[in-house]
């Protein structure tokens, strides 16, 4: 029973992992792929942290670093995302072609007509 | 059961670093290669985890959390360099 | 033998107590010296007799593993020394307290003064060849400072320089002689060397020896092609010349080739040509001596010439010549010291040392005038001066010689003879133009009493020297042969040929100075040996400062290629020299399919770093790399390194970006073409390293290391996790290196940001 | 533009301590396990970096004075341990062990090696921010 449960989250882990690889190339631009790593990876590694946890639980160890690993990870892995997301608009990296509306672009508009008006 | 299946897996993920390196040689712009370490990262731990298993020791722990822990640490770094010209002010 | 150990180290208490002991300007520090050297004059003087019949021996032991003892050893010949060295040493420093005017810094005058003094008594009495290389040394460092006592003059700090140079490349030369001696006895205690004479003879080394230790003799003794160093070394005070540069510290390679003088004399190349060179140096010495016009000049080189002669003297080996030799040197230390305090007492009353523009002595300054004619007369070998008797000596062993030495040597002493002449009554005559010369009242008794003690001792040693030194004499000779020397009978009055020789010397040197032949002139042209020495140090200078400066381009990627040479030229030499032996199985454990893939990944993040457009772009490849080889260290089954290399990574990424704050920020780099010669140099270096590990690995002798620390980690240093339990235990010196290390290189790179000159960043 | 992202300061404030005690026990139990003074020393300056870049350095003069004498601290620590057995009279450098009963800990295992690796731990932490801080301080007059 517990290998069956290591080995579904092992697989999980590895999937979403290659998802967010497979997202690095496919997708067109900075933004996109932004998604694809920060999000998949990080349930990726959920995943393998979940199985290494379950595996080492069952023999009686501690599993407390596990669960803090994944605490981190969810922790840090998206503060990360955004803070680069946040600096590649800044500096200016462009929108790919496909992208339908730079939602940034606007509310930047409104937060200078807010601005202006007062 | 579980060696087996650790053993795809760790070819599976063996494979997908191969995508960062790319993004990493060739990502036209910094952020792509900063996110490209990131997931290199990512897969990195998840490889460490693996084979934490399948060796059946607990040793590696330590490496694996500081790794989440300063993985972001270059990504801001760079992102705050990446915008103000420089990372500490 | 405990007082001569007390006597040697006096000197160096004394120098390490001197600066406490004098008042706050140091104006008594000179009488507080001469205590010392006084106090260990005494316990020469009262150790002598108990010595003198049975001579012994001290050891210390200072590094047994090599084999080296500070050992202390006394004979005549130590003794004859010692009381040089002290006797001549207490006068000097007692003139030296009252010449000195208030603005010298006596305290480090002295300072020096007494570290020579000790210095020079190691010299004498170490009884092992390293102890005595370590005075030796000891005596050319304090003689650099103190000649360069007056450091502000660029003439002194010329003269210490040379002086420097040229006795301490000797004193190299000569330390390597010892070592040949050394390793052909096997021990450097002088006693096993003696014994070993002819086996030391019959070595293949033993000429190579001799001449290297004859080198550092001749360079300290100023003989004839090192004799330039000793004029420019009068830049120093008065009483340094009278004490280093007379009496004692030139003596030291006379010492050396009288102690050495049994064992080397064996050596057929030994005696000639140390004769050669004494006899040689003596005539050029003299003659040069007469053409000089500065008194001190003049001494200079009438001491060349007189060390010359107990050099010839020590040579021969032979019982009548060591008594020449050992009864000259006492009485050249006398004269000469006088001589040396009365041109110093001559230039304080009238501040110039020029011949021609002093006034007559014997009208201003009579009494002086007395004590310098005496001690000419000495110098000059006229009776009832000892110099006679010692003249006597030497000219009895010089005939002995092959006819053309004994005519060079009968010239030099006629020479000799006359620039005493020259000195004595050349000062005393009334000169015509009277009136504008330099007119000095006489010396104040204080200066005056020192030249006077050195001039009687030298009186008496003359009309009584059996009485006086014949014991030691004997001894000192006996030692300096090696075997027994008859007791010396040493007679004013004696009718033999040399006699006659001598007069015809005397008369023939009062000729030369009646009809002024080759005297003064007053430019006296540079010595040959100075111009080649200035030469040769301008030469040295010049072409390293041009091949320093055609490496140091400050181009940082030239440093890094010469480097990377340096280690691929090193490789290459190790694997042909010592062959490649590709013995070692490639991996520890078969590897696991992943793990090829895993394997590429810090290769081609390493790519990325070469072809990075950007710096940004390249300090991510090598994160990159970074991390991937800490995966590799996980696989192999290392946690503490993959720690410490994600650290390392992630901390670099900080510094790498606080250093980009300095370099122009996000340029692209110019897009370098491919450089071959830089892509094959990486290659052949990155080649060069893997065939190195892997012929290590093959390299292995029993048991690795590892085994010694998985068995003693746990109880020796109770720790489970041996990569740390190495780290701070057992190699804990290396890891408080390490962190000195790192101490030093964040400060330097603290300061060098901080001291940066203020110019605008681009 | 902000200046400075909220979300980084925040996540930098949460991140700062646990990245500090996560350090200490890292060096704690270094004699034991992977682990020790190079390593918590590093992980430690990169909390302290991290704090810099989130929230910036507070005082521009001195920054980094405290962390210079880091540095002479860390040696001194690591001298007296070396030091310290020649008192003992044992041979210089001779590290010894033993287990004790700390009242609010119980037993525990002190080393003087654990001395000589805080240190270490010092002087790496000095190490890195000193010359962080060297480099990033602004000269007077800078924007």
């Amino acid at each position: 029973m517990i290998e069956a449960i290591v080995c579904i989250a092992m697989a999980i882990g590895t999937f979403f992992v290659v998802l967010g690889a497979v997202g690095l190339i496919r997708l067109p631009d900075v933004y996109s792929r932004l998604h694809a790593t920060t999000k998949s990876s990080t349930l990726g590694l959920a995943g393998m942290l979940i199985a290494s946890a379950v595996l080492f639980g069952a023999q009686g160890y501690n599993v407390g670093p596990e669960l803090l690993t994944i605490l981190f990870v969810f922790l840090t892995n998206p503060v990360g995302g955004h803070m680069i997301a946040r600096s590649a608009y800044l500096i200016g990296i462009p929108l790919s072609e496909l992208s339908v509306m730079d939602a940034m672009q606007r509310a930047g508009e409104h937060a200078d007509q807010a601005h202006d008006q007062q | 059961m579980i060696e087996t299946v650790a053993q795809v897996c760790l070819i599976a993920l063996g494979l997908s670093m191969l995508p960062a390196i790319y993004r990493i040689v060739q990502g036209p712009s910094v952020a792509d290669r900063v996110i490209a370490t990131d997931a290199l990262v990512t897969a990195i731990m998840a490889i460490v985890i693996l084979v934490s298993l399948t060796r059946n020791t607990r040793e590696y722990m330590e490496a694996v959390m500081a790794m989440a822990i300063l993985g972001f640490f270059g990504t801001v770094a760079l992102a705050k360099y990446l915008v103000k010209g420089r990372a500490i002010d | 033998m405990w007082g001569l150990v007390v006597a040697s180290l006096l000197p160096f208490v004394g120098a390490a107590l001197l600066p406490f002991l004098s008042k706050s300007r140091g104006d008594n520090c000179g009488w507080i010296a001469s205590g010392f050297i006084v106090a260990s004059f005494a316990a020469v003087a009262i150790s002598t007799p108990a010595v003198l019949h049975q001579p012994g021996a001290i050891a210390f032991e200072w590094v047994p593993s090599l084999g080296l003892q500070f050992s202390i050893a006394a004979d005549g010949l130590s003794l004859a020394f010692a009381f040089l060295i002290t006797g001549v040493g207490s006068i000097v420093f007692t003139f030296a307290a009252a010449y000195l005017g208030p603005e010298e810094n006596r305290r480090r005058f002295f300072c020096y003064l007494l570290i020579f003094a000790g210095a020079m008594l190691g010299v004498v009495f170490a009884a092992n060849l390293i102890s005595m290389f370590v005075f030796w040394e000891l005596t050319s460092v304090s003689s650099f400072l103190l000649i360069g006592f007056w450091h502000e003059r660029d003439a002194s700090r010329g003269g210490a320089l040379k002086a420097l140079v040229i006795t301490a490349g000797g004193g190299l030369a000569m330390l390597v002689g010892f070592i040949l001696i050394g390793s052909i006895v096997g021990s450097y205690e002088i006693a096993d060397i003696m014994a070993a004479r002819e086996q030391i003879a019959a070595h293949r080394w033993a000429t190579a020896a001799a001449m290297l230790i004859m080198l550092g003799a001749i360079t300290k003794s100023a003989q004839f092609p090192f004799h330039s160093w000793l004029p420019s070394a009068m830049e120093a005070p008065t009483p340094v010349s009278a004490y280093l540069h007379a009496a004692t510290m030139v003596k030291a390679g006379l010492y050396l080739v009288a102690r050495m003088g049994p064992v080397l004399s064996l050596i057929p190349i030994w005696t000639p040509t140390l004769t050669v060179l004494g006899i040689v140096t003596m005539t050029w010495g003299s003659f040069l001596a007469l053409r000089q016009t500065d008194l001190k000049a003049l001494l200079a080189f009438s001491t060349i010439s007189q060390l010359g002669l107990i050099m010839a003297m020590f040579a021969q080996n032979t019982a009548s010549a060591a008594t020449a030799g050992v009864f000259h040197m006492l009485n050249h230390g006398l004269f000469k010291g006088a001589l040396f305090l009365m041109v110093g007492v001559i230039e304080h009353e009238a501040h110039t040392r020029d011949l021609t523009k002093l006034a007559s002595l014997r009208s201003n300054m009579p009494r002086l005038f007395a004590v310098l004619v005496l001690a000419s007369l000495s110098m000059a070998g006229i009776p009832p001066m000892g110099g006679f008797i010692s003249k006597e000596l030497f000219l009895e062993e010089v005939l002995q010689m092959p006819w053309p030495l004994t005519v060079i040597a009968v010239l030099g002493a006629c020479l000799t003879v006359g620039y005493c002449l020259v000195l004595a009554i050349g000062l005393g005559l009334t000169h015509q133009d009277e009136a504008e010369r330099k007119h000095a009242h006489d010396a104040p008794t204080a200066l005056l009493w020192g030249p006077a003690v050195l001039v009687f001792g030298a009186l008496l040693l003359g009309l009584v020297p059996t009485f006086l030194a014949g014991g030691l004499i004997e001894s000192a000779a006996a030692a300096a042969i090696g075997g027994h020397v008859p007791h010396p009978h040493l007679t004013m009055f004696h009718l033999s040929p040399t006699l006659i020789v001598s007069v015809a010397a005397i008369s023939a040197g009062a000729a030369v100075f009646r009809f002024g032949w080759m005297r003064r002139t007053p430019d006296a042209p540079k010595l040959v040996a100075d111009r080649v020495y200035e030469a040769w140090l301008t030469g040295l200078e010049h072409n390293a400062q041009r091949l320093t400066a055609s490496y140091m381009s400050g181009l940082l990627w030239r440093y890094v290629t010469i480097i990377v040479c340096v280690g691929i030229i090193s490789m290459s030499a190790l694997a042909v020299f010592v062959g490649f032996d590709a013995s070692a199985p490639w991996g520890a454990r078969p590897a696991q399919t992943f793990e090829y893939v895993v394997a590429l990944i810090p290769i081609a993040a390493a790519i990325g770093a070469v072809v990075a457009p950007t710096r940004l772009a390249a300090i991510l490849a090598l994160g990159a790399s970074g991390f991937s080889l800490a995966l590799l260290f996980s696989l192999v089954g290392a946690p503490d390194l993959a720690l410490t290399q994600i650290m390392v990574e992630t901390v670099s990424v900080a510094l790498f970006l606080s250093a980009f704050v300095h370099l122009p920020a996000y340029r692209k780099l110019k897009p370098r073409k491919f450089q071959p010669l830089y892509a094959a140099v990486s290659i052949a270096f990155g080649v060069g390293v893997t065939a190195l590990l892997h012929h290590a690995r093959g390299q292995r002798v029993g048991g690795t290391i590892a085994d010694y620390f998985v068995e003693n980690s746990v109880e020796k240093a109770g720790g489970h996790n041996i990569v740390n339990v190495i780290l701070v235990d057992f190699r804990g010196l290396d890891t408080l290196g390490e962190i000195s290390v790192l101490g030093i290189a964040a400060l330097t790179c603290y300061a060098l940001i901080k001291l940066r000159p203020e110019r605008k960043r681009p | 533009m902000i200046a400075r992202s909220v979300i980084l300061t925040t996540c930098a404030r949460i991140a700062y301590p646990v990245l500090l005690l996560f350090a200490v026990a890292l060096y704690w139990r270094g004699h034991n396990a992977p682990g020790g003074g190079f390593i918590a020393g590093l992980l430690t300056a990169a909390a302290i970096a991290l704090r810099f870049i989130a929230h910036g350095r507070r005082d521009r003069s001195g920054a980094s004075a405290p962390f210079i004498t880091a540095i002479g601290v860390g040696l001194a620590i690591a001298l007296t341990t070396a030091f310290g057995s020649l008192a003992f009279g044992h041979a210089f450098f001779t590290h010894t062990f033993g287990h004790f009963h700390l009242p609010l800990i119980g037993d525990v295992e002190l080393a003087t090696a654990a001395l000589f690796d805080l240190g270490v731990y010092i002087v790496v932490v000095g190490n890195v921010i000193t010359v962080v801080s060297a480099m990033t301080d602004r000269e007077p007059g800078e924007d």
